[in-house]
């Protein structure tokens, strides 16, 4: 549907509008930024047919910063927006940029069922686990325990792993990556550019502000190796250094075991098409530090989208009743003539 | 005359005993699964076929099915036909079907007296006493007298006439309300052939039913022709009506078809995001049913995601509506402020019923008045239409869609339950006298600012896609004419006072108040939405009386008619009739700082024409 | 939390109140109105101490044909509400009464929220896979396919699996069960009335007028066995007339196979505490007619309830800073004297 | 004086060269993380300990911390103090301290004319000219001809000044708010040692962080004593204020203490249902940290669930209340209907900003008013209160609470923006003198129906776990009294009327208007929640040149005193200031019928009380 036909050779450049960016300094946001601002004249699509939607809170205030059409909407409610902006005009790229309290918390239920229409719109997570534009609450995804000014004790609500959501709605494309990896970053998000249908995508973001180094556990480069698993199609489930660690089956959980030689044959291998979707959610479901931290792709199945189907329906009307035809459709019905 | 000799001798009309009459409203009540609609729908058809004006009122339960003969289950459909143009479907009624004793026992009440009530005794077991709440059987208890009442057992004849159509027991007592219309076909003199050509064409493929159905509409017909159960018939005549061909046309209806031809006028694909609730769940279903449209009808998870769906239609392009009834309106409202700060043009239909909260909602009402002009953050100026009739449906439909695309503005279209339900002969207009209306989108991005307003105060619209003109939008306060985020003080007054001066320029479409009756004089009655038939009618009844009576029927509550303030100012007193506690009479009060009189209902049924006119008489009477 | 002490012994008609119901005839709102009038007495609580909430829809009017404490609320907003009533009054037991559309589509959010924070609160999810109360238009549970009036040329909208998405949200007890198996579904009914915590229990109801015999194909006595998997904790995972149906892992996934003696020894038994949610999961995606529809016990893992950590942060704070004395409080901060 | 011979001599008053003044004006302006709610804070405290008068107001940028040096991440603190009684934090400022080029450019435009500029010359680098968009550095340009500048290189300074301390360069530079604030101390000769308790204490465990901040705060100070910056110091003396116990107290600190104050007053448990928002977050920040009260505190997922779940912890028998900013209402208002149908007490607290839709969130305005009365479906009455200092949100809050309890319904409390985060000295009441609030329980089961009214027309509040008293509401029309669901006609209006009539009793309490100034006369000026400092400042004016000037605050908007009307007979005219473009007058003049003059302001900021005085006087003019 998108169209491809050549155009001018796009760069970054392109992509930056000529609004100040305002985050504060050291934010997670600005490498989100670039990366989508490098992702998008990668992919023949003319920039005119961008269109990049948010709700509310500091990572929504990303259309903005983008040289697109773009949408500043209200809280929670992007995904809703997108769905109308993406079914009226199926011939546009449609990004929706969100927070982990925009759609997770107050925008949860669009979220869900984005995801499970197969709107073909690309959605990119924040999650710094903490509401930023309001000065430090706790969000969804704030480990329980946290401290922050609503939840002084700290927080007992338990935490939403997004992923696990994404899955659970039925998403086709589902992913999660991490502010200061820009390459992972700019990589899943041309996956999730390039794949046909919602495509989720969790970006473990820093608020140097509110939540500074929430990941830094697991995500500083030094921490990475041993914490992190890249996940990628095709290839076994190991990490650690020198891909010493691994995943292997154990009754229906999965286990993180060194690997020897007695279960290197049992290292399991990543699939991110596997039909029933049991391994990404076992791998979304990773509870950490006793698990790693799966970054990449976990999931990517694609089926018709929703514009099709509804574009398709209304082919099929036109087949089976003509173009719509408004005289005879003020005729229908029950008619008499007064003479 | 000159010559005073002159005789008259009356021409016979053919019918040897039928009575005429003007006008006839007639109750059809039973159970919800006695098809009471269908059998009035039927009658309406034919009523409407004889060339009679007519209007119609369905009365639905809350419930799918309450149990059966219970007096929440009963299910009602009331028109009225007539030989004159007529407005509503009827104030009191002339004969009431009951197919059950709870019917009776809901009904009886609008009853005139010495009516006729027509009853199938099979509904009157004990059982279904006990379910209605009657001690002793009305129809031998006597306390009946004031009217007339025709007892037949109905359920009894319609099995054995449909015996040779061999359906099971169920489906037989199932036709019972054939037999019934074809009992009323009788009684006022109609042909039940265009009711056989329907069952027909309806049943054409379950061959049992359909003549099952035939033979009970037949012999309810015939028994009447043989039996004297009715002392005669009666004659209703056609109505003058301007001549065109006509439909039948429900207000949910119309507003749909409306759409769509706004679509076509403004060559735009229509976009409809919306979330089923009781009353305007008909429309969705209308829309998704002309696909071949090209119509994109999406069912949202809520109202708020139907609301925001359409924001991004219109983004994108799309001629975007919403439609809901008043507790989606809550929902939608902050959307709708988006709307009104990114000056997208959408259409929020909302078919009003009986609030507060879930309130009542299969009944009427207009008490969502202020919520349409108030009910958002912010200095929030929104236009709002309202529809007067089902027909009328239709063009305030068009009328909004139009508003909102050449003003770029979110507009409100306010309906009710009534007119929303209800159904009247619709004249079928012909494409071109439809309005038309004039799309612009932006194309020179050298020209090209955001909010830069035309001279209708509209800022362009640019629609993704189109190369040069990428842009943001969004609920932040923008800066005028670039529409970037601006915090400036007097850029926000600005863009505050713009935003209002944009909706009250609609003026100039809205034009002059419409009078009718007298232009000055002792008593303006100023009414909006769906009580425009029963008002109507009653500044007729006092006009033909000789008072000194106008009619404003405000069609546009923002901005109202500029002239209203001197229209005002040509009579005496003022009333305010509204089905809510004083809605619209408050804002008018608040804009002219003028005393008037408020009457005001809160049952969830329209006004009745009677209550109209005693009342105006009433201040008649005090400021003579 | 909720007492026990002996009152007078409660039978199923002092939950009856006086209201007429008023559901169709032959609705299946009927039998899980009886069941859980059975339950209630067998709980040891007095009967001032139940609290039914409800949204809007058919099933819905659930409160008014109980004679406890209930509130027939807005539509999507039960959970919410009886959120509000289990905090400020742990001591009541909370029923949620919801449908498909009430509480997956406008209360999917709060679904997902109340689960996840683990809200003692006992939800009841009548799954007719349809709108009842406005007559007939698609819901998030109805399948691709089916033709509403809202949807003339068929549902395009993938449905939710609401245990999925139960159990995506973290929900300590999820199950599921029909309402033509009384037995069943007394007994679900009652182990989550029991659980302490949120229980979420999905039950595939009827709606004789909009959508009847949705979920014949298997709920048919006639058709149960062959197709419906009872799941008991600790037992095998086997259904058919003689048991000879039965689950078995195949790489990430689980199969359903006819058992013979060669894969026997294979057969998963159910596991209703898996530590990892793997297995319930997996049981959740199921799809029919590939696979047999589980009914019973997908999950029961109990975590501390949220009224049991808001009032211990209430204990903590009071143990630490004495009960709150206004006096103080207005005193505190910047204070200075005005002689 | 009859001895025309008398001669008084002036005593000398202790300070040598100070100048005396009735009230300062000082804005401290620098970028968001140059600490200057800070320095405000501190300076305003140090004021209050010296028995001024003073009212303060924060003017945080949008975002959390926009790039250094622009002008969007300006962040400025405003505070009057003075001898003398003060009701508003100053129209234009005496003093502006500006840490760099972008905070001067911002906050120029309110500095008197010869008012003092006090300036880091740090801030204005080549960077930080072009990030304000100064072509030229007007330090040199001499475009600020008209004030008096005061150049430092302060962070030059401050680095030096805290060497010794030890801390990095940048937690050095960092100091340099404390550096100003000890020269403005020197400046109107305030000591520094309660600022430097201060700062042991809080810094207490970072002792080199205390170290530095105390050298720089001694060096500011130190500095102004030796060098000849400043020609001269000044004096603001003690205003004479009641005797009593006083705090520092912003509107969200006030409104979180008035709901606790009325929890411990109606002995209920407090139960808060919030979602953030800015600027309501505060009163929920500051509820979670009252734990041992025992209140709850839930943040929701949403405004709906946060509405929803005080709600439902209102029927199970909690003080329930739900706080948000507009948009925030919009989401809330289905539920807030739902509470007006199940007559459940909970309080709505909406902190107003700019509007429509997201509008300027960390701006002030009045324009939620008509959403309060009027912005859900059907007629659905509310009480409606707002609050009118800083302070006053405390009284408000427990009033809005008792009124919710006492008469089984939801309220609407409005604040703003400025008075939400503008502080002002509160006199800390006894607890003695606190309100009394009255909560019966039903507990009899053989008297128990669910929708009896008392004598107040309140329904019973019956709470779950209370035996015999099982029953079920909801938000389908009631029937009166026994709670069962009617779709009875006459019912419904009956139950309409009796739902306003219950909000329209409150009169009772509400009592007669409260007039300041003339009792009758020319001019009555008629305000609304945060505004009262500034109007009734003006009218004070006005009345001390002698003119007929009254001055009626309304605390109540739904209902409205019972006396209003007679009230305005009293004048010749009447003024309805407000920061929106007419919301009250609209309401007032629909529900008097009576002419009256506007005056609106929609810039994000309260009223200068000059602005209120030219407007005032030019309606005398024209109506002497
Ligand atoms: C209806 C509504 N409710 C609340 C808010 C206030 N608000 C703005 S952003 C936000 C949360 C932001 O958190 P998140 O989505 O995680 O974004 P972040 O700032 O962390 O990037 C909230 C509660 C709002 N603007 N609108
Ligand atoms: C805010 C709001 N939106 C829409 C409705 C209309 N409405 C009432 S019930 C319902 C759906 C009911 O479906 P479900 O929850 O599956 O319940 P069922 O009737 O099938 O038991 C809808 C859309 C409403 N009452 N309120
Ligand atoms: S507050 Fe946090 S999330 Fe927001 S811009 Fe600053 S660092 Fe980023
Ligand atoms: S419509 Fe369906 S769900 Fe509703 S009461 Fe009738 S059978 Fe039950
Ligand atoms: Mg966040
Ligand atoms: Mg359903």
């Amino acid at each position: 549907m998108i169209e491809t036909t050549p155009s001018p050779v796009l760069t970054k450049k392109d992509f930056v509008s000529d609004q100040q960016v305002k985050w504060c300094p050291g934010c997670g946001d600005y490498s989100i930024l670039a990366a989508l601002q490098t992702v998008m004249p990668k992919l023949g699509i003319p920039k005119e047919k961008f269109v990049v939607v948010s709700g509310i809170g500091c990572s929504s205030r990303f259309p903005y910063y983008m040289n697109t059409y773009g949408f500043h909407t209200i809280h929670g409610r992007a995904t809703a927006v997108a769905t109308g902006v993406k079914s009226a005009n199926p011939d546009l790229q449609v990004w929706v940029i969100t927070g982990d309290g925009d759609g997770l918390s107050i925008g949860g239920n669009h979220m869900l069922h984005v995801l499970r229409r197969n709107v073909d719109v690309k959605i990119i997570l924040f999650n710094n686990e903490i509401y930023g534009l309001t000065k430090g609450q706790f969000s969804p995804t704030s480990p329980v325990g946290l401290k922050t000014k609503t939840s002084p004790l700290g927080n007992i609500d338990r935490p939403l792993s997004p992923v696990s959501v994404a899955l659970a709605a039925g998403a086709g494309f589902v992913a999660r990556s991490v502010d200061n990896d820009v390459k992972h970053l700019t990589s899943v998000l041309e996956a999730a550019a390039r794949f046909k249908g919602s495509a989720f995508v969790e970006v473990l973001q820093n608020c140097v502000i509110f939540n500074d180094g929430a990941h830094n556990d697991f995500l500083a480069p030094a921490n990475r190796k041993d914490k992190v698993l890249y996940l990628e199609d095709g290839k076994p489930l190991v990490y650690g250094a020198e891909g010493e660690k691994g995943l292997v089956h154990s009754g229906f959980a999965i286990d993180a075991v060194d690997i020897n030689d007695s279960n290197r044959g049992q290292v399991l291998t990543h699939d991110t098409s596997e039909s029933t979707g049991t391994l990404a959610w076992t791998l979304s479901q990773f509870d950490y530090p006793e698990k790693p931290v799966p970054v990449g792709i976990f999931r990517s199945v694609e089926r018709p989208a929703y514009h099709e189907m509804a574009e398709g329906q209304i082919a099929e009307a036109r087949k089976a009743r003509g173009n719509g035809d408004l005289d005879r459709l003020l005729h229908s019905g029950v008619t008499w003539t007064v003479d | 005359m000159s010559d005073s000799n002159s005789q008259i001798i009356l021409e016979p009309d053919g019918r040897k005993d039928a009575i005429d009459l003007e006008s006839v409203t007639i109750r059809f009540a039973g159970d919800s699964g006695d098809g009471m609609q269908l059998t009035g729908t039927q009658f309406t058809d034919e009523a409407a076929f004889l060339g009679n004006d007519l209007a119609t009122l369905p009365d639905y339960p809350a419930e799918i099915r309450a149990p059966a003969g219970t007096i929440a289950g009963v299910s009602a459909f009331q028109l009225q036909f007539a030989s004159l143009d007529i407005k509503t479907p009827g104030d009191d009624i002339d004969v009431l079907v009951a197919m059950n004793a709870a019917a009776l026992k809901v009904n009886l009440r609008d009853l005139k007296v010495s009516g006729i009530i027509l009853v199938d005794d099979d509904g009157f077991g004990a059982k279904d006493l006990e379910k209605a709440d009657y001690k002793t059987n009305p129809l031998e208890d006597g306390s009946l007298k004031a009217y007339r009442v025709v007892r037949l057992n109905i359920t009894e004849h319609t099995v054995r006439a449909v015996e040779p159509a061999g359906v099971s027991a169920k489906n037989a007592g199932r036709c019972k309300n054939f037999f019934t219309l074809g009992m009323m076909y009788w009684l006022y003199g109609r042909s039940p052939d265009n009711t056989l050509t329907w069952i027909r064409k309806k049943f054409g493929k379950k061959p049992d039913i359909a003549n099952a159905n035939e033979g009970a509409l037949l012999a309810g017909y015939n028994y009447c022709d043989t039996a004297e159960l009715f002392e005669t018939t009666y004659h209703v005549a056609k109505a003058p009506q301007e001549p065109g061909k006509y439909r039948r046309i429900s207000g949910n209806e119309a507003t749909a078809l409306g759409f769509v031809a706004a679509s076509v006028q403004a060559k735009k694909t229509l976009f409809l995001g919306s979330y089923p609730i009781t009353p305007a769940t008909d429309i969705l279903n209308e829309l998704a049913a002309q696909k071949h449209f090209g119509i994109r009808t999406f069912q949202a998870e809520d109202e708020i995601a139907g609301a925001c769906a359409a924001i991004g239609a219109a983004f994108a392009g799309n001629l975007a509506i919403t439609t809901t009834s008043g507790p989606g309106v809550c929902l939608k409202s902050e959307a709708m402020n988006l709307a009104v700060m990114a000056e997208l043009p959408i259409v929020i239909v909302n078919v009003q019923r009986g609030g507060p909260s879930t309130g009542m909602p299969t009944k009427t009402e207009q008490s969502d008045l202020l919520q349409a002009l108030f009910g958002r953050n912010g200095d929030s100026p929104m236009p709002v239409i309202a529809a007067k009739t089902p027909g009328d449906c239709f063009w305030a439909a068009m009328e909004a869609a139009k508003i909102a695309v050449e003003y770029m503005t979110p507009v409100v279209l306010l309906t009710d339950g009534y007119i929303a339900n209800g159904a009247e002969p619709f004249k079928i207009p012909e494409i071109s006298e439809l309005p038309k209306i004039e799309v612009v989108h932006a194309e020179d991005p050298t020209v090209f600012l955001p909010y830069h307003r035309n001279e209708k105060g509209a800022r362009p619209w640019a629609i993704p896609g189109t190369p040069g003109l990428e842009h943001r939008i969004g609920g932040l306060e923008k800066s005028s004419p670039s529409g970037n985020v601006s915090h400036d003080p007097e850029n926000h007054q600005k863009m505050t006072l713009e935003r209002h001066e944009k909706v009250a320029s609609i003026q100039s479409h809205v034009g002059a108040t419409k009078i009718e009756g007298c232009h000055e004089g002792d008593l303006l009655v100023i009414s909006w939405g769906g009580t425009y038939g029963a008002v109507s009618t009653a500044v007729d009844r006092l006009l033909a009386e000789g008072k000194k009576v106008g009619h404003a029927h405000l069609r546009w509550i923002n901005p109202l008619p500029n002239d209203l303030e001197q229209v005002m100012d040509r009579y005496k007193t003022i009333l305010v009739p509204e089905l809510n506690v004083g809605q619209l009479k408050l804002y008018l009060t608040g804009k002219f700082a003028r005393k008037m009189h408020g009457l005001g209902k809160v049952m969830g049924k329209p006004f009745k024409i009677s209550e109209l006119v005693v009342h105006m008489n009433k201040l008649l009477e005090v400021r003579p």
